[in-house]
């Protein structure tokens, strides 16, 4: 394993400094337990946003702790969801008066923890949770589907909501309508490599991708040969479009998400693939994002995911935004 | 019942664990994340550390304690869940009941929390998969005076709940997520599991 | 190789239009000859910045190309320095009476293209050299240093400076002092896979490291084992300081550059080690840019780049920025 | 000198170039970054594909358009030098002297305007080191009469210049980045040119 690291078991906390020092006019940094807040405390009341999950997915959730998004994040070990006392802790710090919504993507181990934090702060909190990878099948018998990178979209929209002084109610429910209204698939090129492991989660070999897969490297839908990414993007498409059933003319937000190994050159490649089948299907890709925001540490490969688009959404996803992976008009 | 034999117990699980790492990476590797390995060694670890510290304590103490470690800081499914198993069996700690007795109720009382936390139950290609029927078999034998057959008998539950893990679907846990494609893969977390439980009743078999 | 591609021969111009729609709002892109260029021209007279160079270092430069950085952007092939016709082309769209700033970096072949375009326009024009890494030497008798990632930064202020109305020998002197206060190193862990020729263009084996690697994976110092994040940290910093002979209580701007295949998690590490090794030399870090600003493709590394700040530099670098992958307060 | 025999030796370099593609592909990897080859067959391929256009023109438009296209499509050094090289040729073209001497005069043209515009000279590890010592055999031979020696020595000039490359030391290129490093490789640009020029003179040789 080649990786800038001291000791592997420090890695984390060393980073997490890092993160604090290098955006030290936005964010916090608490170790012990680990949680980022933001550093100006918003005067006004307003819902505190709390998301969290493994590590290795950065930037999501701490790169998007700031004005506008979330009020804190808790990262885990890489790829294990972290543990309550982390949220009780943030919680701690950045209530203000409306009650926690936690932001949570669809995992055992994150639903669990977050349900213990749940049941373990005094606050009114709720939860949304992000279900958006369209890869796995969603049945009522089962756990359901993962969420993946459409989780940043619900964190951009309803932090916007939040700064209006929205009720717990309202960001609540608001959140669950813009994950309703997300869909998202990926394939894999490589895999990532968990530091404390040392060496790769799975092995591919050098025609293979897998198609569908999670963002901790977890399988996908199946193994198969690599294609073209035109052949890609319509599999993947089709796929997103079947679930979310557009309108004719259906405004939508297209991200094309890097998992970490990929260059923007092959992302914006991607961006174009998906454009171009959308506009002919009469899919009107009206805002866009491409870039590793979701990543599975350094794993080739990345994801699209697609918003469908009303009044609401579109003013949430516009309104400034500061924090330190995702930030404008301010 | 007592601090030392609890922790002996650990120190057991965690050689036996360690014996096994390849596999169970290699297991949550298949159907899962990877991840299990290493928040089961990191869960273990940090309880052995914390033996001088509550090595005198009364038992129940020492569970609930034990179970707010994990809690802390395991993470993962695996820990929201051994931290329930732990902090559950510690509520049903009776001093007045011999040790047998004691452990099948509050066995009990932790795996019914653990359902609760889970949403689960057997059948899920989890770790209940194992500790359901060993709690079940612990309150049916409960009352059986030569320890090394329950721990005999117990050892070949364990072992049939981790395997029967092999064929199903799972409906919960990371591997839901591959349907079909998780057939023929052990459940992680029902061999960690198994291993467990197999270590500690190998204490009873030796003594 | 496993990439997103349809028609290897395809790559760059469907990637360029990909890039040219994700960001419709803020730029243009040409095809034939290939450049990006600012949407908004600006209104007021000001000098206009032109850089360019070859691919696979994204979002070097088109990234930077928008209000308070660069004009336009000059695309060549992966790793090959851009044609003269494309900065004619990109000079004929940009000018805007000030004259033009050509902004390069220390390439045979860059330099040479861009005499070139320089040669074949008639506009008054300049050029800036940017030559921050420290790996290679640098004496009078050879071709020097190598422009990496220092580049970004050299644009950032003479773009914030261009934006004042400032003419073009403020401009050019204004980039070659920043220049000279910047220096840079890198390590590379892993090689980069050129699309056209399809594997990697060098080989490092499980713990080799190309100490001083080049952006292009050139080689750089040497090969040697890989080491800890502290001790690399050390020693390219030894370098770079060396080379920049700050003073005592010199307050700087410290960018930690990930050549694209390593986590951010990691880059934050890495400024953690940077930070507290120039914090124990009394150095003070008051700027920080961590992420993947100049890449190498998919390679697995990073560099450090320090600036010296003066009054001027610093006000340069924070004043508003409006590009793909630099936004701030706009 | 005429159009059809312009495009026949751009064709016999392609072929040869073809021939060692990943010869060439390798030196540059070694002490550069591996895309010489591709500039240099693109550049080739864009030639070849002006033939019908160009072919019937005079030769001097010829080398001209020629070096233009390189300019506009080959990038990198190489495409600024071979440019600057076909287009320094097309300005002394004199359809007054025979083909050797008209040659050797554009060539020696050609290979000075690259100088300036590479700020490089014999010595420095570079492409130069094959086309300075051609050049200057050509003037000297460019009276003679048995064009097939001309070739066959020429061949010997550019192989040695080539080779020479292999132990000096860089200072112009991207090799130069590497000062010691790069002892001991060939400079890529040198054996790209010295197969072109090779397979130029083979022409002769076999007429
Ligand atoms: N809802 C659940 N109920 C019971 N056991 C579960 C549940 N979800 C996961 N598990 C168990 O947890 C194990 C995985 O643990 P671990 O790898 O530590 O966490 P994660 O799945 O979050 O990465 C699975 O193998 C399974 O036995
Ligand atoms: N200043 C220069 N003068 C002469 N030849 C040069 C100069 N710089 C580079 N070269 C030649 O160009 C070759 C490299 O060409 P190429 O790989 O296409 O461009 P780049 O070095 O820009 O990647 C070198 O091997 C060398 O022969
Ligand atoms: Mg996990
Ligand atoms: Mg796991
Ligand atoms: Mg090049
Ligand atoms: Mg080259």
């Amino acid at each position: 394993m080649k990786k800038f690291v001291n000791e592997v078991d420090n890695i984390l906390s060393e980073s997490l400094i890092g993160f604090g020092k290098a955006h030290s006019d936005i964010i916090n940094v608490n170790l012990s337990p680990d949680f980022v807040s933001r550093k100006n405390k918003p005067n006004k009341d307003k819902v505190s946003l709390i998301s969290g999950g493994g590590s290795g997915h950065e930037p999501l959730h701490g790169g998007f702790v700031g004005y506008g998004m979330l009020d804190a994040a808790c990262p885990g070990q890489v790829f294990s969801a972290p543990t309550p006392d982390q949220m009780e802790a943030a919680s701690n710090e950045v209530y203000h008066n409306k009650g926690i919504l936690f932001i949570v993507k669809n995992y055992s181990g994150d639903i669990m923890n977050f349900e213990m934090a749940s049941d373990m702060i005094d606050h009114a909190n709720q939860t949304v949770i992000v279900n958006d990878d369209v890869a796995v099948e969603d049945s009522t018998y089962t756990t359901g589907r993962r969420g993946v990178a459409g989780t940043m979209i619900v964190e951009k929209t309803i932090g916007s909501l939040a700064e209006t002084g929205a009720s717990l109610d309202e960001c609540k429910n608001f959140g669950d309508h813009v994950n309703n209204m997300t869909a998202s698939m990926g394939v894999a090129f490589s895999s990532c490599t968990v530091p404390a492991a040392g060496k790769p989660t799975f092995e591919l070999s050098a025609d293979e991708m897998e198609f569908g897969v999670g963002i901790h490297g977890e399988p996908g839908r199946r193994r198969e040969k690599i294609k073209s990414a035109n052949d890609l993007t319509k599999e993947i498409l089709d796929n997103i479009l079947e679930d979310l059933k557009p309108n004719n003319n259906q405004e939508v937000l297209l991200h094309v998400n890097g998992f970490g190994g990929t260059p923007l050159m092959e992302l914006y490649l991607l961006f174009e693939c998906g454009q171009k089948l959308l506009e002919k299907k009469n899919i009107v890709v009206t805002r866009s994002l491409v870039g590793n925001y979701t990543t599975s540490l350094e794993m080739a490969g990345g994801s699209f995911t697609i918003t469908k688009l009303d009044e609401n959404i579109v003013n949430h996803w516009d309104s400034p935004v500061h924090t330190s992976s995702l930030r404008w008009k301010i | 019942m007592n601090g030392i034999k609890i922790f002996d117990s650990i120190r057991n699980i965690e050689i036996t664990i360690n014996n096994h790492k390849e596999e169970i990476e290699k297991l949550d590797q298949e159907i899962g994340d990877g991840d299990h390995i290493f928040n089961i060694l990191r869960g273990l670890q940090e309880l052995l550390n914390l033996k001088d510290k509550l090595v005198d304590e009364t038992s129940d103490q020492i569970f609930k304690q034990l179970g707010m470690k994990i809690m802390t800081t395991v993470g993962g499914s695996s820990g929201a869940l051994f931290a329930t198993l732990l902090i559950g069996m510690s509520k049903k700690f009776n001093p007045e009941l011999n040790d047998l007795n004691n452990l099948s109720e509050m066995f009990y009382e932790g795996v019914e929390s653990m359902k609760k936390r889970g949403k689960s139950d057997i059948g899920e290609k989890t770790m209940l998969d194992v500790l359901i029927p060993v709690s079940k078999t612990l309150i049916n034998l409960k009352d059986e005076s030569n320890i090394s057959k329950v721990a005999e008998k117990i050892i070949i539950v364990a072992k049939d709940g981790m395997l029967s893990t092999k064929d199903i679907i799972a409906t919960k846990g990371r591997a839901s997520f591959l349907g079909e494609r998780a057939k023929g893969h052990i459940d992680p977390g029902a061999r960690s599991s198994q291993l467990a439980i197999e270590a500690i009743c190998n204490q009873f078999i030796n003594n």
